[in-house]
């Protein structure tokens, strides 16, 4: 298991996202005699050896069923716990794509946060690209370089640093990491409480040949003001702050509820109302172009009681009855409804380029 | 222009009264109505109860505490500080303050860690005694910030779910609340929290613009589609206090006004301002004419109590309904307001002829796809000018200065309008130029 | 004419917008003798007098046609030249649901600008209600207390004056406006440069007898914050600031274009290739499962040449050809789509209530 | 992990060099795409031209200004203000400091009069002699003041019609461009300029979900649909650089590769990592296989020289197409990427098998109303799991310190995206317990 390539089949030590629910993905690693349990079955570890990624898996009593997912960062990041700090794909997505990372590009990321776009950075650069990661808090630290290793994460490199006091500069950078020495990189994400603090720093590790790309990451408007003051301070250029806003639609049947069919049940209550009036009361129902006053007026509460003994009449909406989305005997339009709750707000993100100066 | 003639007004929207609805706003966001009766007790569940005569004679948007023996003290807003005299214990930390100290801490989470139960070092025991402690209603104000400066990892936590911390917090322990007036987005909100589904996830914004395209004012005469138990008609209600009419179509045998309930409009103003018909009589208005003769007085003389008694509950239930038929039958409407889930592309055309020239088509959906249909089916029947689906949204911010950031989640709800203008078509005679 | 009220005939005097199209609303006062020059035609007021309001309109040379409709503010708005600052529907219907005003309130607006909101105000709270508006800049003023009196907005009264600097408070209040010789407003919009520096002057002029609510509209994030402190200063609560976002969709068709069509083309092309190659050449065309080079390659210029004047063969799409969106002869599916030019951003709403302490 | 293994470069992505394309940006804010030829001259119409030698050598990212002779100076940004020793006149305002007053007059804007020309004082003679009079390329800049200082209305102008004005102003006289690599955000920049629906709305952030959704990464073998005459295509072989290969399915003789002629890719590279084939090969590959047999060497011998090269041409082009028919055939590719009109609820169901188990499904359209009837039959096919639509939407704002604020306008276009991912249901045995 790999987040550089896919495999096909599943090996014991493979990390597999056992797909629960949209909202339940659930990372595994694969270890003869585990078993996965949730509340929609029970799977071994043992029978998913040899399945394919991809494949839905029966639950070891009969019943349930999971399916078993190759990861991916994008696939991770939703498979994360939503209490911690999360890069989501909308702005990750387009933090990459806008800074033009590719295959080969040097990433320098502080802070590491929950390593999800790590991830992404990582699969985007590939191995040839390398990604420098730095993470103050310690816990998270470890807990981020020990998860890279178990994800083979091999062109990422995990400092334990406040980089805001203590730059981003590493003295004994390994070799397959080095470019000619130093960390020369081309893009860098700044996902830290005060990046203006960081930004000073840079200089001595970004690249001396060829444009460097930035991205601050900021929820307030506050420290937006004091990151774009720092990058003019120094020498980055065509600041721009943006917003991403990332929504998902699920797709949704609503009932086709035709005129014809209100019209056609009102009748109906009406002629069953007439006819009940007639059964109890013989009373002559005209037969004008106008209706008897019975036949609408209702607020007789005796009357009530005797209609419901009617049956249930016409009913063309399945109102009272619950009618399944979708269900054959009614008509249906396709909608699309929005995810129930919304991200209105994740950061700001500040952007900029800086330009070493060529000798001519 | 009526300068001296003073509006009776059909309720108090100043003034908190007795025997009126009122909405009170809670320290959880959340939101309850409640009816104020003389010697009446209000009870909030977990933030305490209080007497009604408490809060009468104060203006509406009057926020207050709850002290002993259901007593309330006003405050200026839910989150003042009470003074420091009142107090007991260390660290005086107002709302303000803490809300800043865990704003503060997003500019410096890097000290983030996992905060299981340990660190908080309040058992439930503590919490008991501290509610046991006080009579006084800040005592919901110390609990909470007893529990932070207890709670070893607070400070640390992120912003996200610092706020969330708080909110949980305030909602168990806050014994305070602000009463408001019941306007259309009172409501509206109040239907919101309790039951999105209900009011087909109207937003306020949209139901802003609804009132607005639809040029809702005093004194107009509406065609009106309201499925969502009659926020919309409280809302075109309140916009033309006591003066027009309108008539509501709907498509079971009585109409569901639950939601006016909380309106506490006079029985005969509302009925006077708001007819109600049913599709099949809307739609075949000679057959469902209810054919009514009045009998003679010599008849009626002879008629027993009881029969008496139902012959003119059924003489005025049929002219009701013939004159809402005949309304109806002759239109010229100022405006067409739908919220409804009905078909539209096969109803509309049915509805325009009784909407007057150069009025308003409104109407809205919460799916986009179903008013798209609509759209199209405007665009070949000549009738209605340049339709267009609107669709507003409101992003609302964290109002701190120095920490403005938009909220980082909302539900997502909001619905969607079709807007256009009712016109007169020319049968012939019209050569286009340059338009396709 | 009234913003009050509707008419159904068009008289002399009335104002009548001329719809030309979407993008043209043009406001005309009608006057014997006078005519309508548009590009898509000339139309004569005389010939309108009349006429109903919403009635489609000929053009006096027997082209073109316009739609004659009744002044709304909405459509007031949307009839204003683009380069006057404008509080469009989606802004100020927001504030008015929001502030909740309705018949009756009482108004403060500073400035009036182009008076667009004015006009929406003045309909809202109607003729119980007033309007009291405030314009610093006097070309401004004088051309809408004209534009008001052309409006007969009866509830409404501007004045010239720089509120930021002297107030709110009117010396001579008309009878009719004033409330126990007071401006008494219960709803307060700034929309002006510096709201900060007014909203110390509300106290004297807002009720004091029930909850004031104000909105103030400021483009920039800076003007907010101030905005901001200075309600926090002058004692209002439950301040918040948000923003509105309009988006406007038009119906549109999209060609339903089926992969069995897509097929039906290729094969159509190729046995056209094969049987002018045959035509051609005489070649043989193999019978068999596979396909003859010939029929599949065509890098060969002669060949192309050839291949056109075999006519223009199936085309399922109209490529090449111009459909016409909705044609029968095809398949279509309704889509929306959004305005060529959306609003990103009007300005900031910041809301705020002021509750005059009660003597209990 | 490959450490020492230096990828050969496909073009210079890092200095400005001779043979290559690139991407100018131009103070109007337009683009355009030059090819650098040695001896060779730009033209940027009335920006004025430059030799292409005066740029090469410089870092991709570098702006210059035009002065006299074709050449050009290297500024530090298109914004950057000469030096005060070389201006000839008074007053000095740099773009900032320009950008500053009109932004401050947004706060004061009280005294907006309606500007015609009779406040213009500049004439075109005026302008005319201003062009003349210096050889300089901050001529432009120059003019602009003098304009902005001539036109006594231009502080109480809004800051909307400022900005307009600034710009157009800018864009009539700076000769000052930035010299940028053609990376996909450009390319897709320049095409949204040019011809929006050629590449059918897509925006900048929805390209990058695109590609990220899609896990696109070097050695990925991926199946794509692209009528965007290759924007996607670069986008993704800009991702790979070199690495991995992709089979593109296109519904006409000749797929559509005009985009990519600016990629500068070398002929045998693209030739290797991009195969084509149409839907026809692709549905029906048993009969679209083409029947070929070499000739024996004696008979090759024989024909005549032009013959021989018909042969091998018919040959190669013969064995491409077999080939690509067989990787089509055994399918497992990475991710399904498809940009394309097309109606996939009737295509979809022949293009899953060919994906491979877990890989990415993702299908672009302008319209949600067209991915909506997809993300239906998706469901109903229970070969794709949790299908979504996702919209992905960038607000910039005017990034000037105590000036923030979104722009006020923007192109309505972006597009959306449905992904779900590939799986391979059971056939039966599986109970489901607890959903619907």
């Amino acid at each position: 298991m790999s987040f550089y390539q896919y495999k096909d089949y599943i090996e014991e030590g493979d990390i597999v996202l056992a797909f629960i629910s949209r909202q339940a993905i659930k990372p595994i690693t694969i270890k003869k005699g585990e078993q996965l349990n949730t509340r929609y079955g029970h799977f071994q570890h043992d029978k998913m050896i040899g399945m394919k990624y991809g494949e839905q898996m029966g639950g070891a009593r009969g019943y349930g069923f999971i399916y078993l997912l190759h990861p991916t960062p994008e696939l991770w990041s939703i498979s994360l716990p939503h209490r911690t700090q999360i890069v989501y794909t909308p702005d990750s997505s387009y933090i990459i794509q806008r800074l033009n990372v590719t295959s080969g590009t040097r990433v320098i990321e502080a802070g590491t946060g929950s390593g999800s776009f790590t991830h992404a950075f990582a699969r985007t650069t590939g191995l040839n690209g390398r990604v420098f990661s730095y993470e103050f808090h310690e816990p998270r630290y470890l807990e981020a370089k020990k998860e890279f290793e178990d994800h083979n994460l091999e062109n990422t490199l995990i400092t334990h640093r406040d980089v805001c006091h203590h730059g981003f500069e590493i003295e004994t950078i390994p070799e397959h990491f080095s470019s000619n020495g130093s960390i020369e990189g081309d893009v860098v994400f700044l996902d830290l409480p005060s990046p203006w603090t960081a930004i000073p720093h840079l200089k001595k590790v970004i690249s001396t040949t060829n444009r460097v790309g930035i991205c601050c990451f900021s929820p307030c408007i506050e420290q937006v003001d004091k990151t774009i003051k720092s990058l003019q301070e120094n020498g980055w250029i065509n600041i721009e702050m943006t917003e991403v806003a990332g929504r998902r639609w699920e797709a949704r049947k609503e009932l086709v509820r035709d005129i014809k069919d209100v019209v056609k049940r009102l009748k109906d209550i009406q002629s069953r109302k007439g006819q009940g009036i007639e059964n109890r009361r013989n009373v002559k129902v005209q037969a004008g172009e106008k209706r008897e006053f019975s036949e609408v007026d209702n607020d007789d509460d005796t009357d009530d009681q005797k209609f419901e003994n009617l049956g249930k009449g016409y009913n063309p909406f399945g109102k009272g009855i619950r009618v399944k989305e979708g269900d054959e005997n009614y008509e249906w339009r396709n909608v699309t409804k929005i995810e129930s709750e919304i991200k209105t707000h994740t950061s700001y993100l500040t952007f900029a380029y800086y330009v070493p100066s060529k000798e001519t | 222009m009526s300068s001296d003639i003073e509006v009776k007004p059909v309720k108090n929207e100043k003034v908190i009264s007795f025997n009126q609805h009122v909405l009170i706003r809670l320290p959880s966001e959340g939101v309850k109505i409640a009816y104020l009766k003389e010697e009446g007790i209000i009870n909030l569940g977990k933030f305490g109860s209080f007497q009604a005569s408490g809060v009468v004679g104060y203006n509406f948007g009057q926020s207050f505490e709850i002290i002993e023996d259901e007593n309330v003290n006003p405050i200026s807003f839910i989150g003042e500080v009470a003074d420091a005299s009142e107090r007991e214990d260390t660290p005086e930390l107002s709302k303000d303050e803490l809300t800043m100290m865990f704003s503060n801490s997003a500019e410096n989470n890097q000290n983030i860690i996992n905060i299981g139960s340990k660190v908080q070092q309040l058992s439930n025991a503590d919490i008991d005694e501290l509610k046991k402690s006080g009579a006084s209603s800040n005592i919901g104000q110390q609990i909470i910030e007893k529990m932070i400066s207890g709670h070893g990892g607070f400070d640390k936590k992120t912003i996200f779910s610092q706020q969330k911390y708080l909110k949980r917090k305030q909602q168990k322990f806050l014994r305070r609340f602000t009463v408001e007036y019941i306007g259309s987005s009172e409501l509206l909100e109040y239907f919101i929290v309790k039951d999105l589904p209900r009011v087909h996830g109207i937003s306020e914004e949209t139901l802003g613009s609804i009132l607005s395209y639809g040029n809702i004012r005093p004194g107009g005469n509406y065609l009106v589609i309201d499925e969502t138990g009659g926020v919309v008609i409280y809302a075109m209600l309140e916009r033309m206090k006591g003066e027009g009419s309108m008539v509501v179509v709907h498509e079971n045998e009585h109409v569901n006004f639950s939601a006016l309930k909380y309106a506490d409009y006079p029985e005969d103003l509302q009925n006077e301002m708001v007819k109600t018909i049913n599709w099949l009589q809307f739609l075949e208005p000679e057959n469902e004419k209810i054919l009514w003769e009045d009998v003679d007085d010599e008849e009626f003389a002879n008629m027993k109590t009881s029969k008496k008694a139902q012959y003119e509950r059924r003489s005025k239930r049929a002219n009701y309904i013939n004159s809402v038929i005949e309304v109806a039958k002759k239109g010229n409407f100022d405006a067409l307001i739908c919220v409804s889930t009905l078909h539209l592309p096969t109803l509309l055309p049915e509805i325009l002829p009784k909407i007057g020239g150069s009025r308003p088509i409104v109407v809205y959906s919460q799916f986009k796809e179903l008013l798209l249909d609509t759209q199209h089916c405007m665009m070949s029947d000549k009738r209605v000018l340049a339709p267009s689906i609107i669709e507003t949204r409101v992003r609302k911010y964290q109002t701190i200065p120095g920490r403005l950031h938009p909220l980082m989640t909302s539900r997502g709800y909001g619905g969607y309008i079709l807007w256009g203008t009712r016109v007169i078509p020319q049968e012939s005679g019209i050569t286009a130029v340059g338009r396709g």
